[in-house]
């Protein structure tokens, strides 16, 4: 009996094969030791704005922001910050590169090179199940925080501003913003995760590029992912030395543009793909 | 004349104590580390802020090349205590997490990805000799950098100084050496803890940058919100330089009382400290 | 199944990395059933296999597998498995995951690729700790279940670095009956090992590899006929050995007979084995000497990967 | 479980001979060694057993080891390196205990008299090799010159002379392996466990590896435990023979002893003339000439033969057949009960393969 059906009868076999990888991806992604990391990264803020939530301020009694206004102004700094420099950033550099660096680390990418499935897909795989662990992750972290903000004010204040005030939008912009950094840093820590022998080096340089990218010449600027982060976020009353920053393009022009640079990413990623040559024995 | 035949003999010259295994451990782990010119260079820069601060001393009392360039001579360069705690808390401070960075995640982390360990478990020493041995180096490098100068600077300005201001400030070498302790144990524990539980040097050393970078965003962010000194309770930096101020008791910068700062210090050295030893009892060798 | 054609030719193949040499100007035709792969380290095996595997790319040459290359990694890798040297895995999964996952990224349905996976657990005989994670595997059952991985999805190319490492003489023999029904069914199979007298027990063909240069390729008997100028060396052991080393002369082609010292071993050197042996068959005829042992020194596989690849003696 | 008759008939045994290869005559020198060292046992178990996560590994082992050079054998999980690694220290024993050279595995100056060569690569990174072994020398206890001096000697005497200044990692796996004995015999041990020596060896490496350990055998300057799948090479150099099954001791016997040699069992390997089409294959005719005169024959394959004579016949009468029918016959030897069948007997009563803990 042969109770076997071989892919090559299997009419979408490409769908097969991308649903299995980023099933084993996800599984390697969020459930191995490494991944602790990044939940205590995301648990952090949750923790840090629940307490403030729950801690009034001794000398006004009431909450320590002061007023709902007050709280968003300072949700904005939080995020920009800690939220999207630090979370962010770093979550899905860690998530991302383990993707392909981490294999070739534990020397056991060759069992999916060894498969035979497109190159195309495999890196489609492994981006996709990235996407899907740092979005959900990432964007919840957001969510849940911007939520917490309401803590100390009630439903009913929450209530209004969402329905009338300018809470809806806002909160949709801040979700954007992240989704849009994870595909963006996403797309760009995967293919440096390939290039790179030591992790330490794409993590240093995307910092220094984006440390720098108020200072660089407009050509530059065009090449960096935190310019475009900037026109999807809520217009930030930005203080110090970053308030003196060239305007972002709309937050539609920046989308597009996030996604043309992640396309680019992906493409060098499969080009790289196609040609890498693994040597565990004498490397 | 005769043929000696290479048969194999065993050693029967005297060995030493087993006492001696930690320093043997020290010895070849610095040489190993000088071995490499890229670290020398770094070593060598980190002595750059030191030289400097020795330049502006004698600068400071040889009044007649400073009469040349006209620089006004009192509003610079006050040498008072705040001087030595600056040199301690600005390029010091830096200077040794970044020697830690460098230094510390290599000290274990080789050894475990290479299978080191039962080449030393299988000789008459046991895994703390080992981790002494290690601490050591780490300790006496961050030593070099940290309090050595300060204090060695502390005493050229004793003595080219003013009369009598050795004596009335003579609590501020012991304020340097007992808080530059505190922060050498907090870097070399935390840097050694990280390299004991994680096999790739790069990652653990990620790890350690990520861990203090990040404490001291988190610092920040609460700032926002809480104001007040709450923040910088985050950041192993700010408890360094309250530490330092306290004891030389100079006016503390931030209004962090010193004990959390020392608290901040305590518990990460502790839970460093925990985590090794966790590492050693778990049996797990080859 | 795409019908290539049924054999492995590598014509003209060389690769280097950088400036280092990996293998060079090999031109091959490996036909089904098991060739051993023998070389010293370095001597450009590993670089061999992984070529044929497609994991590495030749910088010049070409290599077709069953009429395919590693350009369209989709159809080939239908066909080859692969077992490195390597033992290492992806963290936290169970030998059984392993295995599912690795035919699921195949393309296989979850039906079919439980009911393969079983079938390649049974076959490496590792059914008991199938649901325990590798991580907590021996080395032994590492080497099984790599061993089952690279032939689940029953490739009809199976390239094996080292296979029998680490495992105990049990497991040896259960894995080579293994190798032998394999490539009964027609299967080409790659074998490299250092151990010479497995390789010359289970091997159809051996090639012989020597700084980057395949230096013999065929049966060890062929390669050693072929090594005519060679005279060969055969031990002959007897209480009669000085007798027999004084008459043996008589023979044709003898050129040297040495007596050991114990005098119960006597080595005789010939230019012609056939003639000799069947010369000598009439000799113990005419004599009343009782042969104890006759062991042909020159003919095992370390005698001739001594001659061929190394430069030291390589004991029996 | 009590250790089959073989094995518990060796614990009074005398001195047992030198070993004796399977087809090599024996050292001309017979190596004389001091009585003393001989009769001191190297290892005394009294029923050591060893748990680890809550899995018994080793259970109640009672044995007195006393070769020159002990081969350590067993079926992956049997419990090798665990007992290995519980005589060094690494793992404590749940019960019993044990002694090393006459003192208690806990002290921790019984290792100073230990060499371990461990079974997978291990070396320090970014350390040539000289200085690497000069290291383990310090660390072994001996003084720096000392060490430095000693580094060097063994380096030549493995046979790594030329590569002393390279970093180990650019080593090759033959270098590898002989630099990890040079550490284990720097400070001069009186025990040297070796964990898989000759694994991954090409064979000209295996060969100078096989050598070392002989020599070191030879010099009585230190035992040696091998614990190894490869059964030829642990022929090759080991005396005495303890096979673990199921953490359990199902041997220990002198390998010279136990070598039955068994007259009417012959290997053959023989070469018939090319199949002409006149005649039936001569090598068929053969075997079944053989299978006439009432002989078992077993064709491992084309060339390779297992025959077992009847009483009535002797080696000349295969000579006659041959000769008869134009056989060459290229091999000829009387089996002897080599190490694989000592193994194979003792796990006798194991038939379900691939059992592993």
């Amino acid at each position: 009996m042969n109770a076997v059906t071989y892919p090559q009868d299997n009419p979408h076999l490409w769908f097969t094969q991308l649903r299995a990888i980023i099933g084993i991806e996800l599984g390697r992604v969020l459930f191995t030791s490494r991944a602790t990391a990044i939940y205590v990264v995301a648990a952090v803020p949750i923790i840090l704005l629940t307490t403030v939530g729950y801690i009034d301020n001794p000398r006004t009694g009431g909450p320590i922001t002061g007023n709902i206004a007050n709280a968003r102004y300072a949700f904005a700094v939080i995020y920009a910050g800690f939220l999207l420099g630090t979370m962010v950033f770093l979550g899905s550099a860690s998530l991302f590169i383990s993707l392909f660096r981490g294999e070739i680390l534990d020397r056991s990418l060759h069992y999916y090179l060894l498969s035979p499935v497109r190159r195309e897909i495999l890196a489609a795989g492994k981006y996709l199940a990235g996407l899907i662990a740092s979005i959900g992750l990432f964007g919840t972290v957001t969510l849940v925080c911007y939520l917490l903000l309401y803590l100390p004010y009630g439903v009913s204040q929450m209530m209004s501003d969402f329905s009338s005030g300018p809470a809806a939008r806002e909160l949709t912009l801040y979700l954007l913003t992240t989704v849009f950094a994870c595909i963006g840093y996403g797309a760009v820590f995967l293919l440096l995760g390939l290039f790179f022998r030591n992790p330490i080096f794409p993590i240093l340089v995307l910092i220094g590029w984006e440390l720098m990218h108020f200072i660089l010449p407009p050509a530059l600027k065009m090449i960096s992912v935190v310019h475009y982060l900037k026109g999807i976020m809520p217009p930030q009353p930005w203080r110090g030395p970053i308030a003196v920053v060239m305007a972002s393009p709309p937050a539609a022009v920046c989308m597009l543009a996030l996604t043309g640079l992640t396309a680019v990413a992906l493409i060098l990623t499969v080009l790289r793909l196609k040609r890498i040559e693994l040597r565990y024995t004498d490397s | 004349m005769a043929v000696y035949e290479r048969s194999y003999h065993g050693y029967d010259g005297e060995l030493t104590g087993t006492g001696n295994r930690i320093l043997v451990i020290s010895k070849f782990t610095t040489r190993e580390l000088f071995r490499s010119r890229m670290f020398c260079a770094f070593f060598a820069i980190c002595f750059v802020p030191s030289v400097s601060f020795l330049i502006a001393i004698y600068l400071r009392y040889n009044l007649e090349m400073l009469t040349e360039l006209q620089i006004p001579i009192d509003e610079i360069f006050i040498i008072d205590a705040g001087f030595f705690i600056n040199f301690l808390q600005y390029p010091q401070a830096s200077l040794s997490f970044l020697l830690a960075l460098v230094v510390g995640p290599g000290m274990i982390s080789p050894d475990l990805r290479d299978n080191a360990m039962p080449l030393y478990l299988s000789r008459a020493l046991t895994k703390t000799d080992y981790l002494l041995g290690k601490l050591l180096v780490l300790v006496v490098l961050l030593s070099l950098i940290t309090w050595v100068p300060a204090v060695l600077l502390f005493f050229i300005h004793a003595y080219l100084g003013p009369e009598g201001w050795l004596v009335d400030n003579l609590q501020l070498p012991f304020a340097f050496i007992v808080t530059s302790f505190a922060w050498i144990f907090t870097l070399s524990l935390t840097a050694l803890a990280l390299s004991a539980w994680i096999k790739w040097k790069q990652v653990a050393q990620i790890t350690f940058f990520g861990f203090f970078v990040m404490s001291s965003a988190l610092g920040e962010a609460v700032r926002e919100i809480f104001g007040g000194w709450l923040g910088s309770a985050f950041s192993a930096f700010d408890s360094y330089a309250v530490l330092i101020s306290y004891a030389a008791n100079e006016p503390v910068p931030i209004s962090m009382p010193p004990s959390v700062a020392i608290m901040n210090m305590l518990v990460l050295s502790a839970l460093a400290t925990a985590l090794i030893f966790q590492r050693i009892r778990a049996k797990e060798v080859a | 199944m795409t019908r290539g054609n049924d054999a492995i030719e590598i014509s003209g193949v060389s690769k280097f990395y950088g400036e280092v040499l990996g293998v060079n100007r090999v031109d091959l035709t490996v036909m089904p059933g098991i060739t051993g792969l023998v070389g010293p380290n370095g001597s450009g095996k590993s670089t061999l296999m992984n070529l044929i595997a497609g994991l590495l790319t030749p910088t010049k040459g070409t290599i077709s597998i069953l009429g395919l290359t590693n350009r369209e990694p989709q159809l080939l890798y239908q066909h080859i498995g692969y077992c490195a040297q390597v033992d290492s895995f992806p963290p936290r999964m169970t030998g059984r995951q392993f295995l599912i996952n690795y035919l699921r990224v195949h393309g296989f349905d979850k039906r079919s690729a439980a009911h393969l996976a079983h079938e390649a657990l049974t076959r490496v005989s590792l059914l008991a700790t199938a649901d325990r994670r590798i991580d907590g595997y021996s080395k032994g059952m590492r080497q099984r279940i790599k061993l089952a991985q690279s032939i689940c999805h029953q490739p009809r190319v199976m390239v094996l670095d080292e296979p029998l490492n680490g495992l105990d003489p049990i497991a040896r023999a259960e894995i080579i009956d293994l190798f032998l029904e394999l490539a009964a069914g027609g299967a080409h199979i790659l074998v490299s090992s250092h151990i010479l007298h497995e390789v010359d027990l289970i091997s159809d063909r051996v090639v012989f590899l020597s700084n980057g240069y395949v230096v013999a390729e065929g049966d060890v008997q062929g390669i050693q006929g072929e090594i005519k100028h060679h005279p060969i060396q055969i031990r002959i052991c007897s209480e009669a050995a000085p007798v027999i080393a004084a008459r043996v002369f008589d023979l044709p082609d003898v050129v040297e007979a040495r007596l050991h010292d114990d005098r119960r071993n006597v080595f005789v050197r010939t230019r012609n084995a056939d003639r000799f042996f069947l010369a000598f068959n009439q000799m113990i005829m005419d004599h009343p000497w009782t042969i104890e042992a006759v062991s042909p020194v020159d003919e095992s596989v370390e005698a001739v990967y001594q001659y061929l690849v190394a430069d030291e003696p390589v004991s029996q | 479980m009590e250790a089959d008759g073989a094995g518990a008939g060796l614990a009074d045994a005398t001195t047992p001979p030198p070993g004796v290869r399977n087809d090599q005559p024996p050292p001309a020198d017979g190596a004389d060694l001091a009585t003393d060292a001989r009769s001191q046992p190297v290892i005394e178990l009294q029923n050591l057993s060893v748990t680890l996560r809550g899995h018994p590994v080793l259970k109640s082992l009672t044995t007195r080891v006393t070769g020159r050079c002990i081969g350590l054998l067993g079926p992956n999980g049997a419990g090798k390196t665990t007992l290995l690694n519980t005589l060094l220290g690494f793992y404590p024993s749940t019960t019993g205990s044990a002694k090393v050279l006459g003192r208690d595995i806990r002290e921790r100056a019984v290792r100073q008299q230990i060499g371990y060569m461990p079974e997978n690569d291990s070396f320090i990174a970014g350390m040539s090799g000289v200085n690497f072994v000069r290291y383990m020398g310090e660390l072994s206890g001996l003084p720096p010159e000392q060490a430095l001096e000693r580094a060097h000697e063994v380096f030549f005497y493995v046979g790594l002379g030329e590569a002393r200044y390279r970093n180990v990692e650019a080593y090759s796996l033959g270098m590898k392996q002989l630099v990890k004995l040079a550490q284990a015999i720097i400070h001069g041990p009186r025990l040297l466990f070796l964990d898989e020596p000759t694994n991954g060896l090409d064979p000209p490496a295996r060969t100078r590896m096989l050598q070392l350990i002989r020599e070191i055998r030879d010099s009585g300057e230190a035992r040696v435990i091998i614990s190894s799948h490869l059964l030829r090479d642990v022929e090759e150099c080991c005396e005495e023979v303890l096979i673990l099954r199921h953490g359990e001791i199902a041997t220990y016997c002198n390998l010279a002893e136990q070598r039955r040699s068994i007259e009417k069992f012959l290997l053959l390997q023989v070469v018939g003339a090319p199949a002409t089409d006149a005649g039936p294959d001569p090598v068929d005719a053969f075997v079944a000439g053989l299978r006439d005169r009432g002989c078992e024959v077993g064709m491992q394959n084309r060339r390779r033969l297992r025959a077992v004579l009847p009483p009535t016949m002797e080696v000349r009468n295969v000579y006659e057949l041959a000769t008869a029918l134009n056989v060459q016959i290229r091999g000829l030897d009387h089996k002897r009960d080599s190490l694989e069948d000592i193994f194979l007997r003792a796990m006798e009563g194991d038939h379900r393969p691939g059992d592993g803990s």
